[in-house]
Formats: C-alpha cells, sequence, structure tokens
C-alpha cells in the first residue's frame, strides 16, 4: 500500500508540475529550459522557512510559491520579450545560476550537501488534492480569456496583437502562473521527500517534462495530465528491465512524436471540461 | 484519436497489473533488496556494488544459503534520484516483502531514505559517507541506516592524521566539487581535525561538477605554498587534475581518497603521472581475503572488480550475517543484528558497527603511495583517536 | 605573464567548445532548432573512438579519422529515425527538439548499459604530455585539439563555400522551398549535414575522451556548445566559434576572480547572457535569423 | 494588465438589423465623434467628419523607403480604397496604421486621439482593426474563440475571477458569448462555431476573419485584399455582404484591394500608391480616368 501511496504522491506532484508546463510551453508557446529552478526556488523557499523558522506548512507553501513568481517575474521582464530560442536559453541559464546560487550559500540551505529534515507535511490526500486543484486552475485559465489569449500569441503574435491582446503582458501572465504551479509543486516535493538537493533541478528535468508535455499532446490538457501519470509511472512500471528501461523510455517517446506528432490526444480534451464549464455557466 | 488514446491507457493498465501481480514470495528464499544508480551520471559505482552484491549472494547460495535458504536479489534502478529511491524502497518494502536492502555509496539518496526507512522498518545497508545518514540531528541513530566504511568524519581524519604525522605537512591546501555532496562532506571534518592538531589549512579552492579546466585552481594551491593539498574529488576530475597539475608544474604530495585507488592510474594517459600520490582505499589487494573474491569476480563479469564492488559484496556479507544471527528473516530483528555486527571479516576489513551510530568502529584504511605507476603498500593507517 | 597563461588555457577550453558549437550551428543552420542529441552522439563516438584503438590500437590520426567516419554514419541514422519522419510531417519546430533531446537520452542509456560498470580512458597518444613556448605551454592533446579544429574548420568553410554540396546546404538554410524548387535534392543535402556533425562530433568525441576519460554522462558538456552556439549567432558556424573562444576565455577567467570563482560563474554567465542577447539580439555573427516558429 | 477601453465607445445600440439569428441588437461603433472634425483641410473632409488621418507617413526598410510621405484620411461610415501596383506599399501602410511596425516620421490620428508610436495592441484598442492579406486566424483557437478574442479585449474581469470562475467572469463570459453569437451569425458561420478555420474553405476562413475584425467594434476596419483567392461569384457574394455589415454596423472602412469590381462598387474615396507615394486620389471615375493611374497600371502590366 505504502508503496502505491508513494508512487501517486510523486505523480501527484509529477502533475502539478507538468501543469505548469502544459501552461508555459502548451499554452503561451513559451520554452523553458529553466523551469526546475522555479521548482528548487518553491522547494528551498518553504523548507528554508519550515526547518529554520518552523514555519507552518501553509504560509510556508504561499511563500515558496511568492518567492517562485518573484523569480519568474524578474526573469520574465528582460527575457520575455526575446525571440523564443532566446527564452529557452536564457532560461536554462537562468537555472544554472540558481543552482549556483543554491551551492554557494551552504550556510543557509545546506549547499551541495542539501538540506534535510523539512518536516514531511505533504501526505498522499494533500498531494492528490493539489494536484486536482492546479488542474482545475489550469483548465479554468484555459477556457478564460486569458486562455485564448495564449493560444493566439502563441500561434501568430501580430494578428494577436492587432486584436487588442497585449502580447507581452499575457506571457508574462502565463510565466507567472506557471512559475507559481511549478513552485508549489517544488513545496509539495520538499515537504514530502524531506531532503533536497540542488543537484535534483538541473536542466534535464525541465526538458523532461517538457517531453512529458509533449508526449500527451501539447496542444491538450487532458493529454498532457494523462502523460504525467503515464510517464511518471512508467519508468515504475518498467522497474523489472532494470538497466534498460531509460531506453524504453525514449523509445517509446521517439515512437509517439515520429508517428504521431501531435502527441497522443492532439488537441482533445475530456468532454468533461466543457461539460462542467457550460454547467457552471447555466448555474452562475 | 480517442481510440488510441483508450488504447495507450489499457496497455499501460494492463502492465501495471503484472507488476503488482509479481510480489508473491516465493517458497523459502530470502529476499534482499538491492538500491542502486544503474544508470545516470553514478552508474559505474551503481553497477560495480550491484554486482559485488550479486557475486556474493551467488556464492552463498552456492553453499547452500541462509540457515538452508537460498537468497534471492531484488535489483531497482534509482539513477541518483531522491525520488525513485523512495519508491523504490516502498517497493522492496511492500511489494517484494524484502528483508533488508543493499543501499548504493551516494549519500543524497541515503538522506532521504533515513526518514522513510525509519517508518518502515526495513534495515538498509550502504556506503553512505555523509554521517548525518545514520545519525539523527538530535544525536539519536537512524534505526535503519547503516553504514559499512568509515563515514566522511573517520574518513577524513585518517588521511588528516596520516597528512599531518607520516608526511609532516604542516600548511594543508585542499580543492574539491563544490556541487558534490561527497566531495564537501569531506572538507569540513578535514579541515577541523587538522586544525586541532597542530596544523593549518591554508587554501581551499573548488570547481563545480560541469568544469573541466582545474588550472586556474592549481596555480593558486601552488602559489599558496602548502606543502601537500588533499583531494576528495571523483576520478573522472582526479584523472584532469594530475594531468593539468602537470602542466601548471605543481608538484606538492597529493593525497587522494577512494578514488584515487584502483583503477584510477589506468585511466591516465601515463600511470607514472601520479608518482608521489598518496592514496587512501578500503581494503589492500596484498591482502588474502581479497584474492578469491576477485578471481570469483572476474570469472562471473569479465572485468576487475573496483573499489565499489568489494562494497556491494560486503554489503551481502553483513546481510546475510545478521539473518543468521538474529536467526529470522523478519526486518526489525536483522536490522538490531545489523546494528550488533561484530568482527566479521570483509573484504574491505574487519567490520564492527556501533550500535550508538550504525557506522563502522575503528575501520583502518590502507594508504598507498604510487611509484613508477604502481600501488606501494604502506599499510593501514588508524589515528589514535579512533583506537 | 599569468594572464597570458590564462588565455592560453581559455583558448584550449575554448576550441573543446567550438567543436560542439559547430554542430549545433550545421544543424541550426538548416533545420532552426538546436540538436541536443549532439550529447549523445558525441558520447558514443567517444566510446566507439576507445574501442577502435583499444581493438586495433591504432593512432591518433587513424583513430580520429574512423571514429569521425563512424560518426558520421550514426548521425545519419539518427536524422532518419528522429527527424526525418518529422521534416515530412511538416512539425513545429518544438518537436524537433523534444525528438532530440529523447535520442540524446536514448544515445547515452545505451552506453551506459553496455560500458556502464567501469571507467574507461584512452591509451596515451604523446609522448610528452605539455609543450613549451618559452614560459607558457600547452597541453599537447589541447595543442592536437586546436590544430584539428582549426583545420577541420577549414575543411568545413570550403565544402560550404567552394563546393556544389555546400551551395546546396546554404540554398536550404536560406528557404528550404525554394531550394527544393530550385532541384536542389533537399533530403541528400540535409543527411549530408547530419554527417558532418556526425564529424565533428566524432573528433569532438574521441578529443572529449583523451582529455576528460570516457564515462556514460561525457555529452552534458554540449550545453557548454548550446550557449556558445546560441551567443555566436544561430546557425552561425563562425560566429559559434567565436562565441566558443569567447565562452571558455570568460570562464577561465571568472574562475580567477576573487570572490567569483568557478561557484558562482554561471551566474555571472547568466546575466552577461541577459545583457548581450538584449543589447545584441542578432548574435555575434549578426544576421538575423527571420523566426520561424 | 488589460488596459482601459475608452469608455465612450461601447454603450450606444444602433437598431442593427443582426440577419439571420438575431440575437439581440447589434452595438455598432460609436457614431458622430463631434471633436474630430476639424483634423485640417484635407481632401474630401466631408460634413461627417474625419475618424481617421494620416500626415507625412515615412517609412523606409534598410535604405527603402516602403512609404514616403503618405497623408490620408477616411471619414466617418465612408468606405475608402487604397489600390496601386504589387510591391507599391500599400500594406505596409496597413502595417503603421495598425502598429505593427511604428513610421519612422509622420502621424496617425484616429478620433483626436494620436495613435501613432502607441503598441499595437493599445492601438487596436483604440479602435484600428483588421484582416490580413494572407488570412491570418489563429489555428489553435476554433471559430467560435477566434471571435471570442477580440471580445476578450473589451472582457474587464480579472485574473482572479478567470482562474476562480468568480461571479464577473460568469457575468462576462456570458455577455461575450451572446455576441459572439450575434457576429457568427452576421457571417452566417453559426454552424462553423465550434470547427477549426482549417477544416474550412478559404472563403470562410475570410468571413470568420472579417467577423473577429468586426467583433472587436472598430472605429475604422482596415481589409487587405479581402476578395483575393476568391472566385468572381464568391466576390458578389463577399461584397454583399460586406455592403449589408456596413450598413448593419455603421462601418468606416480602409480596403486595400486589387479587384477593380470592388473598389468600383464599393467606395466613396480612392487613393493610388505607386513606389511609396500617393500618386492621385478622388472619386472611383476620377480614378478611372487619371493618367498617372492608368500609366502606373499599365507599367505595371497590371492583371
Amino acid at each position: 500500500m505504502g508503496y502505491y501511496l508513494s508512487v501517486l504522491t510523486f505523480t501527484s506532484i509529477t502533475v502539478v508540475a507538468i501543469t505548469s508546463i502544459y501552461v508555459i510551453t502548451g499554452l503561451a508557446g513559451l520554452f523553458s529550459l529553466g523551469q526546475a529552478a522555479f521548482m528548487a526556488v518553491g522547494a528551498y523557499t518553504s523548507g528554508i522557512l519550515i526547518t529554520r523558522l518552523s514555519m507552518p506548512f501553509l504560509p510556508a507553501v504561499v511563500f515558496g510559491i511568492a518567492a517562485g513568481m518573484l523569480a519568474a517575474f524578474l526573469v520574465g521582464i528582460p527575457t520575455l520579450k526575446l525571440r523564443r530560442d532566446y527564452i529557452a536559453l536564457v532560461t536554462f541559464g537562468f537555472g544554472e545560476a540558481i543552482i549556483a546560487i543554491l551551492n554557494n550559500t551552504a550556510n543557509v540551505t545546506g549547499g551541495a550537501m542539501g538540506l534535510v529534515g523539512i518536516t514531511p507535511y505533504t501526505t498522499t490526500p494533500v498531494a492528490v488534492g493539489i494536484a486536482v486543484l492546479a488542474v482545475v486552475l489550469a483548465r479554468n485559465f484555459k477556457y478564460s480569456r486569458f486562455g485564448r489569449q495564449c493560444i493566439a500569441v502563441k500561434n501568430d503574435e501580430v494578428a494577436a496583437a492587432s486584436m487588442g491582446v497585449n502580447v507581452a503582458g499575457i506571457k508574462m501572465m502565463a510565466f507567472l502562473f506557471g512559475s507559481a504551479l511549478t513552485a508549489l509543486a517544488g513545496t509539495l516535493y520538499a515537504s514530502y521527500t524531506t531532503y533536497v538537493e540542488p543537484g535534483l533541478f538541473v536542466w534535464t528535468l525541465s526538458a523532461e517534462w517538457i517531453i512529458i508535455v509533449f508526449f500527451g499532446g501539447v496542444n491538450s490538457l487532458t493529454g498532457a495530465v494523462v502523460a504525467a501519470v503515464l510517464l511518471g509511472t512508467l519508468p515504475e512500471i518498467l522497474r523489472a528491465t532494470a538497466e534498460w528501461r531509460i531506453a524504453i523510455y525514449s523509445v517509446l517517446v521517439l515512437l509517439i512524436i515520429n508517428f504521431r506528432p501531435s502527441g497522443i490526444f492532439g488537441e482533445y480534451e475530456l468532454p468533461l471540461w466543457r461539460s462542467i464549464a457550460r454547467r457552471f455557466r447555466r448555474a452562475g | 484519436m480517442k481510440k488510441l488514446a483508450i488504447i495507450t491507457i489499457v496497455l499501460f493498465a494492463a502492465a501495471a497489473m503484472l507488476v503488482s501481480a509479481s510480489g508473491q514470495r516465493e517458497d523459502g528464499a530470502i529476499r534482499i533488496g538491492v538500491i542502486q544508480d544503474l544508470s545516470g551520471p553514478t552508474s559505474v559505482w551503481g553497477n560495480a556494488v550491484a554486482r559485488g552484491a550479486e557475486l556474493a549472494v551467488s556464492e552463498i547460495n552456492a553453499a547452500g544459503g541462509i540457515d538452508g535458504r537460498q537468497v534471492e536479489l531484488r535489483t531497482y534502478d534509482v539513477r541518483l534520484s531522491p525520488q525513485e529511491a523512495i519508491t523504490a524502497y516502498n517497493r522492496l518494502v511492500d511489494q517484494d516483502r524484502v528483508t533488508a536492502i543493499v543501499g548504493p555509496p551516494i549519500s543524497n539518496i541515503g538522506l532521504s531514505l533515513a526518514p522513510v526507512a525509519q517508518a518502515k522498518g526495513v534495515p538498509i545497508v550502504g556506503s553512505f559517507i555523509d554521517p548525518r545518514v545514520t545519525v539523527q540531528p538530535n544525536g539519536e541513530p537512524w534505526t535503519n541506516m547503516f553504514l559499512m566504511q568509515p563515514s566522511s568524519v573517520q574518513y577524513s581524519e585518517i588521511i588528516a592524521d596520516f597528512a599531518l604525522t607520516e608526511l609532516g605537512a604542516r600548511n594543508l591546501a585542499v580543492m574539491y566539487d563544490q556541487t558534490n555532496a561527497f566531495s564537501v562532506s569531506l572538507v569540513e571534518p578535514f579541515r577541523n581535525y587538522v586544525n586541532a592538531h597542530g596544523g593549518n589549512v591554508a587554501l581551499e579552492v573548488t570547481y563545480t561538477s560541469d568544469d573541466r579546466d582545474f588550472r586556474t585552481q592549481l596555480s593558486q594551491i601552488q602559489r599558496s605554498g602548502a606543502d601537500a593539498v588533499y583531494l576528495p574529488i571523483y576520478i573522472q576530475e582526479a584523472v584532469l587534475t594530475l594531468q593539468q597539475a602537470e602542466q601548471v608544474g605543481l608538484d606538492i604530495p597529493m593525497i587522494g581518497g577512494l578514488d584515487f585507488a584502483p583503477p584510477f592510474t589506468d585511466l591516465l594517459p601515463d600511470p607514472t603521472l601520479a608518482d608521489g600520490i598518496y592514496v587512501a582505499n578500503n581494503y589492500s589487494d596484498s591482502e588474502p581475503q581479497l584474492v578469491d573474491v576477485r578471481a570469483a569476480y572476474m570469472d562471473m563479469f569479465g572485468e576487475e572488480p573496483i573499489n565499489k564492488a568489494f562494497k556491494g559484496y560486503d554489503k551481502i556479507l553483513i546481510i546475510a550475517d545478521a539473518i543468521r544471527r538474529a536467526g529470522s528473516t523478519e526486518p526489525a530483528a536483522v536490522s538490531r543484528a545489523i546494528a550488533r555486527t561484530s568482527n566479521l571479516r570483509g573484504t574491505t576489513g574487519i567490520l564492527t558497527i556501533s550500535p550508538d551510530n550504525h557506522q563502522p568502529v575503528g575501520l583502518s584504511m590502507v594508504m598507498y603511495q604510487i611509484i613508477n605507476g604502481e600501488y606501494s603498500e604502506l599499510g593501514r593507517h588508524v589515528p589514535e583517536s579512533h583506537r | 605573464m599569468y594572464f597570458l597563461q590564462q588565455i592560453l588555457n581559455g583558448l584550449s577550453l575554448g576550441a573543446v567548445y567550438s567543436l560542439i558549437a559547430v554542430g549545433f550551428a550545421l544543424v541550426f543552420n538548416i533545420l532552426k532548432f538546436s540538436n541536443f542529441s549532439q550529447g549523445g552522439l558525441i558520447t558514443v563516438c567517444a566510446y566507439i573512438g576507445f574501442m577502435i584503438t583499444r581493438t586495433f590500437g591504432l593512432g591518433l590520426g587513424a583513430t580520429l579519422a574512423l571514429t569521425a567516419l563512424a560518426g558520421g554514419v550514426i548521425a545519419l541514422l539518427v536524422e532518419r529515425v528522429a527527424f526525418r519522419r518529422l521534416r515530412r510531417k511538416n512539425s513545429p519546430l518544438i518537436y524537433y527538439f523534444v525528438s532530440s533531446i529523447t535520442m540524446g537520452i536514448l544515445l547515452e542509456n545505451l552506453i551506459t548499459i553496455y560500458f556502464s560498470s567501469n571507467f574507461y580512458a584512452f591509451p596515451r597518444f604523446f609522448a610528452r604530455s605539455t609543450v613549451r613556448f618559452g614560459p607558457f605551454f600547452m597541453a599537447t592533446t589541447d595543442l592536437a585539439m586546436l590544430g584539428i579544429s582549426l583545420s577541420s574548420l577549414l575543411i568545413l568553410m570550403i565544402v560550404l563555400y567552394r563546393t556544389t554540396f555546400g551551395t546546396a546546404i546554404r540554398a536550404l538554410s536560406m528557404d528550404m522551398n525554394a531550394a527544393r524548387l530550385m532541384g536542389i535534392n533537399v533530403n541528400f543535402a540535409i543527411a549530408g549535414t547530419f554527417f558532418l556533425v556526425g564529424v565533428f562530433a566524432g573528433l569532438g568525441g574521441v578529443f572529449l575522451g583523451i582529455n576528460y576519460t570516457l564515462y556514460p554522462q561525457l555529452g552534458k558538456l554540449i550545453v557548454k556548445g548550446f550557449v556558445a552556439s546560441v551567443v555566436g549567432g544561430l546557425g552561425n558556424i563562425l560566429g559559434a566559434v567565436v562565441g566558443a573562444i569567447l565562452l571558455g576565455l570568460l570562464e577561465v577567467i571568472l574562475v580567477g576572480v576573487p570572490g567569483i570563482g568557478s561557484g558562482l560563474s554561471p551566474v555571472v554567465v547568466f546575466v552577461i547572457l541577459l545583457v548581450f542577447l538584449i543589447v545584441r539580439p542578432q548574435g555575434i555573427a549578426g544576421i538575423i535569423v527571420k523566426e520561424k516558429v | 494588465m488589460q488596459g482601459e477601453r475608452n469608455a465612450a465607445s461601447t454603450p450606444p445600440v444602433g437598431d442593427a438589423l443582426a440577419p439571420g439569428a438575431g440575437v439581440g441588437p447589434g452595438s455598432g461603433p460609436s457614431v458622430g465623434l463631434g471633436p474630430s472634425v476639424g483634423l485640417g483641410p484635407g481632401p474630401g473632409s466631408g460634413p461627417e467628419g474625419v475618424v481617421l488621418r494620416a500626415e507625412g507617413l515615412d517609412k523606409h526598410f534598410g535604405g527603402v523607403y516602403a512609404v514616403r510621405n503618405l497623408t490620408m484620411q477616411v471619414e466617418q461610415g465612408h468606405t475608402v480604397s487604397l489600390i496601386g501596383p504589387n510591391g507599391a506599399g500599400k500594406t505596409t501602410v496597413f502595417n503603421l496604421l495598425s502598429g505593427v511596425n511604428p513610421p519612422d516620421a509622420g502621424r496617425i490620428v484616429l478620433a483626436g486621439e494620436e495613435i501613432s508610436g502607441m503598441p499595437q495592441h493599445q492601438i487596436a484598442r483604440a479602435g484600428i482593426g483588421r484582416t490580413f492579406q494572407n488570412i491570418r486566424l489563429f489555428p489553435g483557437l476554433d471559430v467560435a474563440e477566434n471571435v471570442m478574442l477580440s471580445l476578450d479585449a473589451r472582457n474587464r474581469y480579472h485574473w482572479y475571477d478567470g482562474l476562480l470562475r468568480l461571479p464577473a467572469f460568469h457575468r462576462e463570459d456570458r455577455a461575450s458569448r451572446d455576441q459572439l453569437q450575434e457576429y457568427l451569425a452576421a457571417v452566417a458561420l453559426e454552424k462553423y462555431a465550434h470547427s477549426k478555420p482549417a477544416e474550412l474553405s478559404y472563403g470562410y476562413q475570410r468571413r470568420v476573419e472579417l467577423a473577429r475584425a468586426l467583433a472587436a467594434r472598430p472605429r475604422v476596419l482596415l481589409l487587405d485584399e479581402p476578395a483575393a483567392g476568391l472566385n468572381p461569384g464568391e466576390v458578389e457574394e463577399f461584397i454583399e455582404l460586406l455592403e449589408r455589415l456596413k450598413g448593419d454596423y455603421n462601418l468606416t472602412i480602409l480596403i486595400i484591394e486589387h479587384r477593380m469590381q470592388v473598389v468600383m462598387r464599393m467606395s466613396s474615396h480612392v487613393y493610388v500608391m505607386n513606389f511609396g507615394a500617393l500618386i492621385a486620389e478622388g472619386t472611383p471615375e476620377q480614378i478611372q480616368n487619371d493618367p498617372a493611374v492608368v500609366s502606373a497600371y499599365i507599367g505595371d502590366a497590371h492583371a
């Protein structure tokens, strides 16, 4: 039982992170190779507050998210105006910089030896609940004017601006919202493993998230969530294949990208999303 | 599209069921788990530990098993990820129902496993060098975490003592990888010991694991006028360091750790480059207990065992010994027995584990000096205070 | 004096980065994405080079030539498996990126599976490990690498600017459809480009292997090449080389700066990168690549 | 995040005859902007008032002038055409007017407010709507969402309303959806509300683009070759549709068109460009007989 619960908890945390990538990459078309660093910001902020100031979980999470958003804001101001390949590079550089800072402030963060003894507040129900909340928020975002504006900006910035869309503004909003979710995932992670170290949040993790989103279908929130669950548990399922499993995983992803480039789900969304939205509309 | 999505999900569900069905315990076999990095940045060590453990188990089984029961290994890859380590641990405990677990030589993994193991009760015997893996902040040991090699404190004290007493060095420099927990954990105890015993750490320089050029750092060491330099670093960086030290003209004595042990000199473009280096290892090649194990390992895997392979072997010995003494495969009983391991002859020394901190007692390290590209043994070194 | 030596050190580091950066630039030049499968490719090549020397006991030159050839062939395979289909389907560039990263992971893991339980290193190719020029010195392998990088770059330039094949590649980089209409065999030209990428990965792999020993994560150094290629100007080969050398110099210099050292140099690199991209968004090469996202 | 929109432009409700659907009254752009009349003595300044005026616009790319010293104006309720041979700089003029590129010199005044130099999205919100020569619908959004996007610019709910689905979101979203129906009906595309643009024929895509531009309720609508790619029958249909919409929504239109059929039928005033500069202007009849225009077109081997 404990095994399934731990897989479920980690999968839920991955779902939160993947939701953030869906918002940033899937909706707004921004390509962040440093998103894992925002997870680090959330994890370390909450972890430090909990271990050093004995802060309770909830405020620590709030501070973690706020720190993630602040970092996103500072990175976003100069970056989001750049062309898209540069955004990938700058976020990548930011990620490396964050790791360097964490390693160099050992008296606060524990440096390479990690931050230990974080109170394990994240229980399975908490993680699952927050994952559901994150997905609902992302769905609401997608079907609000902000979501439409994101997609429009992703498709065609000039046309979007001629329809009155504030391109820089909506990119920033998506980046802030997404990074808040990433930081949230970080706070959950820190309070589940009770231990974080800078090496966990390197750019390959960001790349892995992007792969997951594309696997499910970059234009589908349903796809992103399902892919997070599938690919999050796939290494578990393949555990018996020992050292071969990452190779098998890569082959699977390559097959999907090649033979179904729009991802498993394409643009398909579970009808549930829309019908809930419709019911809400009628009720409201 | 819906069809494809559904097919995928069904396939996954089927696979998941298959996996959960495999959790049956076979008749009579004792199951021991192995958590290692079989892939990822530290895969070389993980695979070596796993193979060492495999060898030990096959020997135990060939000799009739433990109390007549065969031993079966369950090996899971965690690719240096605490997240994978926690799920792998849970799986070994809940699905595979193992008696004990062979842990990796990676402190970061140990740090994330300690609280989980405390809660779930299956012991882990690892070579996590960071003492925080075995000892809680309140000074109590983590009930189910065990270390079977000198901790970073013991290890760096042995080296520091060697430098002060045998080399007569007073001014020491240290170069280490700031982004690597193993490397970092070996610095502070070294500095403390040196300062407390009449020496002085004149300079500490760092690099990060992405760096490939250490010439600037090495020049700084050269200009600092240190008598000797301590290098608690990984093997690839050690290779680079020696090559670049030669270029910079740094020729003060260097003292390295486990990563300078064989096959280190084989990786150098010229083994004599390592001449004059002092190396600490857990065991001596000349010690008789190693000879057979080495031969068997080469027989089984077709290559030289590295240091970590012997540790994998010894971890199984410790667990097997504890199961025999406990007369039970109950994890809690085995855990208590491991804590009382005493005078067990392993390949890496005589193993005695202290119940107070779950770390080995009185483990010495074998010091070598490399001469003409060959490891020349200087004997085991134990500081006064460790005896 | 010390400073000049540092510059020499920075140059040799930059030479390593430039072999990688050129691979990025070649692919970006045509397909407009950063090809991260190169890391895996370089790792595979390093091990192939090692196997070649170990099995046949060849010298450096022959090893380099054979590995470059093998790298070229593997790169063709990579193109076939990871990108050809995407191209036929006209997939957005982001898919190429995802495909390339996954391919890199796959290659790295295949190496891990076959070679992961021990460390390996190339035999020594040079009798003397350093060459001295008066008060300065340089590692012999670095010197060889600098020489071979420069000459292979020169050959690359000749191929690109003096052959029909090069003209085809350059036409492709400007407008793939127009090139196709002009009768250029696009598949062939792209395959040819990947072959060149493989050749560079082969050279780079052997040199990385010689300098840094062999381990499955050898290819993670490609991120430096990635940074250099972007700074140099996306898809511009000379720019990538200049970017790589600047990055090498910058890193070596930063390590010597008190208070920054190696640890905080990523922070400084990040800030410089950001300022640079804002001030000079076209990269060092100064050619604005039209954004096609 | 969302700029304040000029409130004066929202309320007035024309007694529009929304064709077909009959969902609520169409609310066209406000009429009778009194103060904007006195914008200097431009050619053809009429009693109804100049709503858009460009003065001395210059734009060059590299060393080449795409537009040079261009002055033109559009009066409320009129349809004005901008014609000229290929490469004359017509689309550049549209890009200057709609803020895609800032002009190098000159100024643009919309209803008394200088808009040159404003960011593109603010110019759009100030009342410049446009379509594109090579239809630029958002492929990731369906037809309804494409049109919704224009309505969104007017919505005032905040991010937290959207994320948490607070009452403000539902109120405004519902209002937008009602209007959406109206605009879809106006171009007779209700049936295709949930189709992706790529699934529609070229002509239908043009109509979606038109609905999208209309929904923003522009003071001036810039149409860049709206009849390009349509067959003669479709062109006729399109002219009728435009005429009807113009009446229903009281539109002011500036149109780039190659088809003389469209130009002659619709416009009250025509500007002719060549090599970035105006070479003639006047009523369609005057233009038809202008020798400069004729030579420009013949020289260009006009199709």
